[in-house]
Order: C-alpha cells, then structure tokens, then sequence
C-alpha cells in the first residue's frame, strides 16, 4: 500500500502530470493559452509513430510468441465485452438514456492511446519490461467496443444512423493505420533500423509527452467548464472512475490468463481501463448522431483520462506486480 | 461586365460528414465546391474550438457550392439527406456569376 | 424544398475582439454563429498576412450568424458596441435556410 | 440601425495567383479585401486537398471584397485580367454594411 | 572594448542572428519563404515551456535565495517605471500623438521572452552563470507596463476602450502562464524530472531558437517593408534604439542593488532593455484601438529587437561583466 | 549486380522508405490518415535549414576547391538540357498537348530536394562521403529548366501567360532562399556553429524524414487513386520511370567530366533523375495554367519519386561506385 501510494506521488510529480495539470488548471482559469490544432496533431502522430516503432522494435528483438495471438484475441473479447459492463453500470448510476448509455459504453470498450503511452513511459521509468505487441494489442482494441455500442442501441430498437462505410473507416482510421503500420516498421527494420532514428523517437519522446499532455489538459479543462455548465450528474462522473477500476480487473485477468509479463499485465488493466477520445467520439458522430457528445468526451478526456494518468496507472502497475510476483 | 444568376449554397457540417456529403453532392451530379475550415462556433450544443484538437469528432467545415437555380433542388435534396440527422445549417443565397458556362 | 428567409451576418473582426464579440452576442440571445479564420487581408491600415505570426494582435476572424429578420436589430446592436471603436467590417445578406426552427 | 447598399464580391483562384490578384485590385483603387483559406474542393479538374501539401501549386484562397456598386465595375475588369486564364470563380451578392463611409 | 567588439562579432556570426538575417533578407527581397503560423506558434510553446523549466530546476539546484523577492520586486518596479521614461523620450523625439507614445511606451516597460531567451544562450554559451529565476522575473515584468500605458492616457484625458476582463485577460496571457507553470514544473521535479525531457528540451533548444529566428526575422521583415511605404520618421527610429540602452542601464542599477550575480545583471539588462511584442500589443489592441499598431510593432519588432538581437546582448553582458567584475 | 540488389533491398527496407509506403498504402487504402499542412510545410522547413546548414558547414571543412564553379555550371546547364530529353521522350512516348510535355519536362530538368536528401541519408548510412557544395548545385538546378519549359511552348507558337515578375518569384521562391541561406550559414559558421545546433539538425534528421515520406506517401497516393480515375497512359508511365535513368546518365556524365568524388557522382545523378514538385509546379500554374496539372504532378511525385526512392538511389549509387572506382 504504502509503495503504492509512494508510486502514485512520484507519479502525481512527474513533468508530464504536471503539464497535464498546467494545462488544465490554465483552462479552468480560463488563460487564452492554447495549441494550434496543426501541432497538437503533429504531435498525436509523432506519438503514435514513435509508439509504434518502439514496440514493433522490442518484438522484433524478443520475438512474438505464441502470447501474441492469445493476447491479440483477448483484447478484442475485452473490447466486446467491455461496452456491456459500462452499459449496465450506466443504468444503475445515471439517467442517461439508453442511446448515451450505448454511445459511453463504446468509449470504455476501446483505449485511450496516450494513456498506453504514458504508461509505458512510467513502466520503462522504473525498469519494468513489457511486451512490444501490446502495441498491436492496442490498435485491436480500438475498434471492437464500436460494434456492441450500435448493438447496444439497435437492441433497444434504435436505428443507427447511414453506416455505409462506417466498417471501413473505423478500421482504416487513421490512429489504428500508423499504429499498425509503425509497428510493423519496427518489427521489419528491428534494432537496426531504430538505431538510424532513435534519437528522434527515443530521446525526445517524453518532452513531446509533456506538450501534448500540455494541450490535453486544455482540452479537457474547455470540455470540463462546458460540462459543468450543462449539468453533468454525480452518477456520471462516479462511473468515470469506477469503470475503469472495473475494466482494469477485466484486464488484470485477461492479462494473467494470457501469462504476460508483470509489465503486460499492467498494459492490458491501462488498455482496460481507459476510454477512447479520438476514434470512438468520430465513430459515435457518424452513428450516433442523437447522442450527446458533451458527455461521452467529458466523461473520457474530463474524468477517466485524468484519473487513469494521476490514480490509475500506478494503481495498475502496482497490483499487477503483486498479483504476478514481478 | 455580362452577368449570371445562381444560387450560393453554404452547408456548415461536421468535419466527420464531410466526405460522406460530398460523396452525396457527387452522386447528384454537383461537382463543383468549395470547403472552409470552421474554427470555432455555437449552437443549441453549446460553444466549442478546434484549438488544441486532435479528434475528428469535433469541428466542422463550410461547404460552399455555386449552383445553377435550376439544379437547386437536386444538390438540396442529396444534402438534406446527410444533413438531416446531424449537426448542420443549410443557406441559401442569390449571386450573380461571370463564367456561367461553368456552373 | 420548403425554405424560410433569414439574415446572414458576417462580421470581421481583430481576433482578440472575438471573445469579447461573441459574449456579446450571447447576452443578446443569439446563441448561433460560426467562426471562420481570415489569413490575410488589407484596409485602411495597408496589407497583413497570418503567416509566421505569434502575436494575438495581428490576426482576424469572421464571425458569421444565420438569424431570422425579426432578431437582427438586438444583434447588430450587440455587435456594434463592440465593433464601433474597433477595426471590423460587419454585412448584413438575405438568404433561405432549411430547418427554420432552429434560428 | 442605419444601413448602406453594397456588394459582395468572393473570388475563389489558386493560392500562387494571390499576389497578382490583390495588386491587380490595389492598381484599380479597391483597397479593402480579406482572404480566407480554402482546404479542399471540387471541379472540373477533379476533387483535392490541401492536406499534407507542400507545394504551392495546390491549393486556393478565396478574396472577399466589400465594394460599393458604382465600384464594381473597375473591380470586376481589374480581376477578370487575372482570373481569366486561370481557375477561378468569381461571385458578387448584395449586402448591407453599417459604415459606408469605409467602403 | 575590444572584448565587446570580438563578442558582438562572434555574436553576429552565430548561428540563430544569422538565421534572423536570412529571415529579414528573405522578407526585404520579397521571397515567398514563410512558416506556416502553427509552427511559429508552436515554436513559442516549445520555447517557453523549455526556458521556463530550466530555469526553474536551476532555482531547484541553487535555491531562491532571499534575493528572489528583490528581483522580482525590482522587475515590477521597472515595468512601471520604463514606460515613463519612454513616454519622456518618446515626446522629445517624434511627433507621435499621445496615445501612439503611451501605446509605445507600455511595450518598452514589458519585456521580449526571444530576446531573453537569445541571451540566455549567449551566457550558457560564455559559461555565465545566471539565476534560474530571472524567468519569473521576465514574467513578472509582463504585465505591469501595460497599466502605466493606459494610465498615460488617461491622464491626458483620453478614455482606453472597454476594459472589463482586461487585467484578467493580461494576467493569465498564455505567455505568461506557460512560463510560470513551466517554472513551477522546473522547481518541483528538479534536475530529476529535467533528466526525463532534456533531450527534448535542452538539446535541440538552439536549433529551434535557429528556426523561430528565422522566423521573426522574416515577419520583421514584412513590418519593415510596410512600415518603409507609411513612414516611420527617424525620430521614432532613433527612439527604438536608444531606448533600449535606457532601459539597460536602469535595469543595470536594479540588477546591482539586488546583488545579482554577473549573468543575472545581464538578463536583468536584456529585460528592461527589451519591448514586448506578444502580449503587450495584443492588450493595446483592446485598450487603445485609436493607437497605430503599425507604429509600436515596428519600433518594437523591427528596430529594438533587431538592435537587441545583434548588439544589445554583446553590450549588455560585457557592461555587466566590467561593472560586477564578473 | 549481386551488391546493388543486396543495397537495393537494404534500402526498400529501411525506415524512410517504408515510412513511405505506409504512407503511400494508406491514401491507396483510403484511409483518413492525414499529415496536417502547416506540419509538413514545417518538416520541409526543417529538412531545407538542416541540409543547407550541413553542406555549408562540408564545405567550411573540406574548403571549396575550383570545382565547386564546374560542378555549378555542370548543374545549370543540365537542368537547362534536360527538359529537351524529356520533351523529346514525352513526343515519343505519349500523346500529350505540346504544352502538357513542355510543362512535364520542366519538371524534369529541375530537381527534387526530398530525393537529394534521401540520397545524401544513404550516402552517410554507407560511411561514403560526398562534396557538401552539392547542396549549391541543388539550388542552381531549380529554375533554369522552367525557362526552357517556356521556351519549348513559344517555340511552338504558343504564348505563357502573364510572366510579369515570375523569374523573380522562381529566383526568390522560397526552398532556393532557404538552401542557399542555410547553406551561407553553415558556411559561415563552420563546425562550430554546427555544435550549437547539431542535436537539432542531425540527431532527430532521419526520424523527421521519415514522417515527412510518410507524407509524401500520402499526397503521392492521393494523386496517383486520382490518376487511376484520370487515366494517365501507360506511355506516360513509362516515361516516368526512363526519363530518370536518362537525366542519371547525364547527370553521370557531368559529374565525372567535373572530377567529382563518387558520393558527388552520386548524388548529381540523383539530381539529374529526380523531378520537382514544388518550385515547378507552381511555376507552371503561373506561367502554363493550361497545362493540366494532374498529369506533372501524378508524374513527379507518383511515378518517379518513388522510383528513385526505392530503385533509382540504390543503382545510382553502385553505378557511380563502379564507374569512378570509388
Ligand atoms: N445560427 C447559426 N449561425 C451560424 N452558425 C450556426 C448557427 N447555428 C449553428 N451554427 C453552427 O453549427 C454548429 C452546431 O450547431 P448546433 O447543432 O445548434 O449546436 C454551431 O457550433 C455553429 O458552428
Ligand atoms: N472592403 C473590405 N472588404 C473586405 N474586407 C475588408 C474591407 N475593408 C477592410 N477589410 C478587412 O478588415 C481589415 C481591417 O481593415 P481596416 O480597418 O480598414 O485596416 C482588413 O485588413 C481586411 O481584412
Ligand atoms: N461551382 C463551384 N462552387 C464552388 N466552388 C467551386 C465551383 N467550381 C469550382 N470551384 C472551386 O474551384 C476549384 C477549381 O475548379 P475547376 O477549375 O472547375 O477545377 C475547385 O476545386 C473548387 O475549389
Ligand atoms: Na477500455
Ligand atoms: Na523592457
Ligand atoms: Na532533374
């Protein structure tokens, strides 16, 4: 307990909670600081880029295993599956309708990508390795969590909107294309190729971090003084934490089940846990066009991104060396 | 200098629509328009930026089409479709133009 | 199509007015309106360009409301207490729109 | 509150023929314009982007004049010089303006 | 003197003044080169968010020292004072109207986060020690000039335009945020946290200077060029040249009576020689509308910075030098 | 032929080209996956200053020698020639207007910095040294070839449209400006400015060009699902893939006539292969607007790019290897 909690100040201090703080603190004073559009996406895709090489490095070093299917295949169950969980919590803890429902639970079905990355970054902070293919993990659960949240609705008698070529776009979206497409990068040129380029996706890497967590919490700080303006419940916002809690104990089996590494584990409970706030808000758009987007992007970038960055994640990593004895 | 009339169309959409309604402007034979990006803006759902943003959930984009009056009709009906659902304001207005030949 | 008359104002104005604008609008109940950014431009104060620059000072948007008739003397009074002293050029056009219930 | 007569003129030309156009239209005397960017589009050469483009040669702008009527004509002949070969479309719709004494 | 010469030229030949002289070239000459305004913008962010960090590890290996308090009072006092000052000299030598001189006078009281910057490196590069807090002291020095400005006309009778949410708006400038919160990051996480993201932001940090340079260089450029066609008189042109040599000395006095180190003397020189062109126009703008932005931009950006830029620095580090016996 | 293909396949699986193909597979695939424009137009900010700054900083070391002035005029008088080879090729081969082949071979005679700079990357990757003024060459060869384009249609009897001021705008454009500045500062500033900066322009430079192919990719195969709808002739095809092993062949020939070492063979083969896409083109829509620009573009950026990325450097570099006996 007490290591845990000496984990999460460490963490709680770390430069790139700060400037997530600094982000959101300056958003909340309603400072005019903010970050072109142009560089906040440059930098999501540096991000995705470096991730995705990293990790298509390490497999490329440690080789794949028979773990990859096995772990591949239980992060798509998670990302079925989960949706259903958050379906049923949602009814107990709010009044949203059964739309909202449907469109929130997408978002924890599948990940939140800079979570994944910040993750890693505390991980290799402390030495713990991990699997490179929990990239390829990652990318398998984006989508998934897409088709229960229509099920969810259409079971309810709801008619998503035109989805003529939703399918597609979901899965050629352009986080799940260089993440993949990246990682196999990484896997083909190996050690080799990294050392050409890793001064620019190894060095820099956490500062980029920082600037990007920097706009993340302006982002989040905007939606969380809208939100609070439009009145969302207490109901609401417990679920934004209790749900990962309950993802991530999802995870934390699947990941066992798999018998990754104590690093895995804790990539599959962060993976678990956290709720999309690029691919799945685009797809919900398209599908969902009745739901109230204010709340799906408040509930993941407002409430559960920071608490996975600043509580999860080094909750997860602890639990996940106790439960595995790593 | 000779004038023509015809009809200014602008279409402010979601940025996720985009394609899915100039697709549908296509399929109706509207091949020519123009996109303006939306930076920012309010409505019944609130206000809201493009700063800082890296989904494509958020933001919008203009769609402006210079439209013969007698193809009116065709280009609203393939918008209205896109448009009905979603988040959208549809306006139309009368120019004149020079090259008509082109519209 | 069934379509109902509208105006559609356009105001351009130095981007640091923007906020400034648009609370004034919305105290005046007008809840709609996109915001266009303008790269560049020339007035009285000779030419400017967006490019390369950091400063807020330099730069302009357009604000645009789609309104109906009736609501836009309060709007143009709003915008005017804030455009008067400054740099800005406010249009007023008719046009149809589609969903009249939403303006 | 007190209006004035005026057109709008919005002529949409390669980003590269920028330069040309507003010193052709400072040589005629029109002294006011703004510029917005264009991201994307449609015509008779086929749809493009501007996304991830480096080069000058795609991409376009639109020039949005606010002219009083007994100017437009100079406008229009000082434009079309520039316009005529190249891709461009050129419309002009009535407003109102507030000040008219800046136009 | 001849050291200074040999500095000022070693100066003029580094890499990030002759990346602003190929910027003004670029612009005088009319090339089309240009940055795209989201990469200069996130150039600034990048730029402040380094300078501020080291500066605040710096504090967090050195300490604050009571002597923080002193500066940073010393700094308001000379953002008040400057514009004063600049008002007196501004009336002697140009015929600008009332309102033009306070507008002018508000941006020399402030200070220029790139010029602070450029000779921060210049120290570094010399091996001069300065004081990490010098950062807090620049942004403290932003704000204040700006009410001298509107008092100056208010006392001549003149009333700014609608203020309300003026001094919150200054206060909470992105600019300033970014640099304190940067600073903040700097003392908490320490050279710990600095070891983490030094790669992002102390390696590169010249090369980017380089490119923002060249940047402002050509925007300086264009001022220039424009300001050629409406006539700046050479009176102003005089001002923006010797005004900075006032504020370096008063800034000299301040450095000295607060006993700062020789490098710290410096910066303190550079600050109050320096004029804002951020935050301070964009106030003007919204207070003082009648006042002709192409007048202060252009003294303050394509004469003083300029100035500053080539000969200020070299000047000003080697007065501080023979004067602390540094 | 063993070596070249064994370099050939070391380079197809390098991380730059396949940066490229990731790009290049995803708009083929019509994936949504987009570079935003003010970052690549910053990436090619950044690759002109870095590789300016580097063959500046060559030559400070190695001194220019005389043929510096040879291989500069070598470089004119190529880029003069080589549009009439293509313009003859192109009557040959396809039956485009005569102002579609003047407007192609323009391009043709001119250069691409992309290539040259991945050119230079390999060159380094293999330890073999090339003459940093072929930066210069660089330069020199962008606009000639757009007065034989023009040349090619008036000869024909038709008239380019309002030239006025174009050959200052081709002249001052902005990548010639930006190389040729950064090349007098690498100059200038010797090795010792270069350590100043060298985290920033060398350290980072492969990954940078890595997401700027993955770019390019992008654009290229955007242009080329439009070709595909267009119907560019197979004639045409091949041209773009014979015409860079014609311009090599020159561009051999010069090279060797100059006494180039076999890294400068190298790379004035490359030059003389590759075709621009960015000072051409926007010549073109000045100068010839009815030209179809689809045809250059689809040409230059997909054809023949991607084949001297991925075939041509690799054959360019044994064949100079062979022939000088380096
Ligand atoms: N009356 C209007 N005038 C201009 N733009 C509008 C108007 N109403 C809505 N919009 C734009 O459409 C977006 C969505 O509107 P809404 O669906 O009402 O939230 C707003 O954020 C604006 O960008
Ligand atoms: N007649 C006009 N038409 C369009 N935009 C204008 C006009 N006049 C001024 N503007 C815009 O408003 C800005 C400031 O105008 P001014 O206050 O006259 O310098 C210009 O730089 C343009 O962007
Ligand atoms: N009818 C139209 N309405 C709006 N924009 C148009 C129209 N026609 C052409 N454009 C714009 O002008 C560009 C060039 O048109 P074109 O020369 O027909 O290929 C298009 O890509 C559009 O951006
Ligand atoms: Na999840
Ligand atoms: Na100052
Ligand atoms: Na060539």
């Amino acid at each position: 307990m007490n290591e845990i909690l000496a984990l999460a100040a460490d963490n709680l201090l770390s430069p790139i909670i700060l400037s997530f703080a600094l982000g959101l603190g300056a958003a909340l004073a309603r400072s005019d600081l903010s970050v072109p559009e142009a560089a906040a996406k440059a930098m999501s895709i540096y991000l995705l880029f470096a991730i995705g090489v990293k990790g298509g490095v390490s497999v490329s070093e440690h080789g794949l295993g028979p773990d990859l299917i096995a772990a591949i295949g239980a992060g798509i169950v998670l990302s079925f599956g989960l949706p259903f969980v958050a379906f049923g919590l949602l009814s107990v803890l709010t009044g949203l309708s059964r739309i909202d429902r449907a469109a929130v639970a997408g978002h924890y079905g599948s990940i939140s990508i800079v979570t994944f990355v910040a993750a890693s970054t505390v991980l290799e902070g402390q030495g713990i390795f991990a699997e490179g293919y929990m990239v390829a993990v990652a990318a398998a659960m984006e989508a998934p969590a897409i088709l229960s949240a229509l099920w969810l609705v259409s079971r309810g008698g709801g008619r998503p909107a035109g989805n003529d070529g939703l399918m597609r776009e979901i899965l050629l979206n352009g986080s799940i294309v260089l993440l993949v497409g990246s990682f196999a990068i990484g896997v083909i040129t190996g050690t080799e190729g990294l050392a050409q380029i890793d001064s620019f996706i190894v060095a820099p890497f956490q500062g980029v971090l920082c600037l990007f967590l920097l706009d993340m919490g302006l982002v989040a700080g905007r939606g969380l003084r809208q939100a609070r303006a439009s009145g969302l419940g207490k109901g609401a916002i417990l679920f934004g934490m209790a749900m990962p809690l309950a993802g991530a104990s999802l995870g934390l089996l699947a990941g066992l089940l798999c018998g990754l590494t104590p690093g895995g584990v804790a990539l599959m409970m962060v993976l678990s846990a956290s709720a999309s706030y690029i691919a799945v808000p685009a797809a919900m758009r398209v599908a969902l066009p009745e739901a109230n987007p204010s709340v799906y992007l408040t509930l993941s970038l407002g409430v559960t991104f920071p608490f996975n960055l600043t509580l999860g994640i080094p909750l997860y990593v602890a639990v996940s060396q106790a439960m595995t004895g790593g | 200098m000779q004038t023509h009339k015809a009809k200014r169309v602008v279409i402010t959409i979601e940025a996720i629509m985009q394609k899915r309604l100039t697709d549908a402007l296509e399929s109706a034979g509207v091949t020519g328009y123009s996109i303006l990006d939306v930076i920012g803006g309010s409505g019944r759902s609130g206000p809201w930026t493009s700063e800082g943003q890296i989904s494509r959930a958020s933001g919008m984009v203009q769609v402006i089409c210079i439209i013969r009056e007698e193809r009116l009709d065709t280009l609203m009906e393939a918008a209205f479709d896109v448009v009905e659902k979603h988040i959208g304001v549809v306006t139309i207005g009368d120019v004149e133009v020079v090259r008509a030949e082109r519209f």
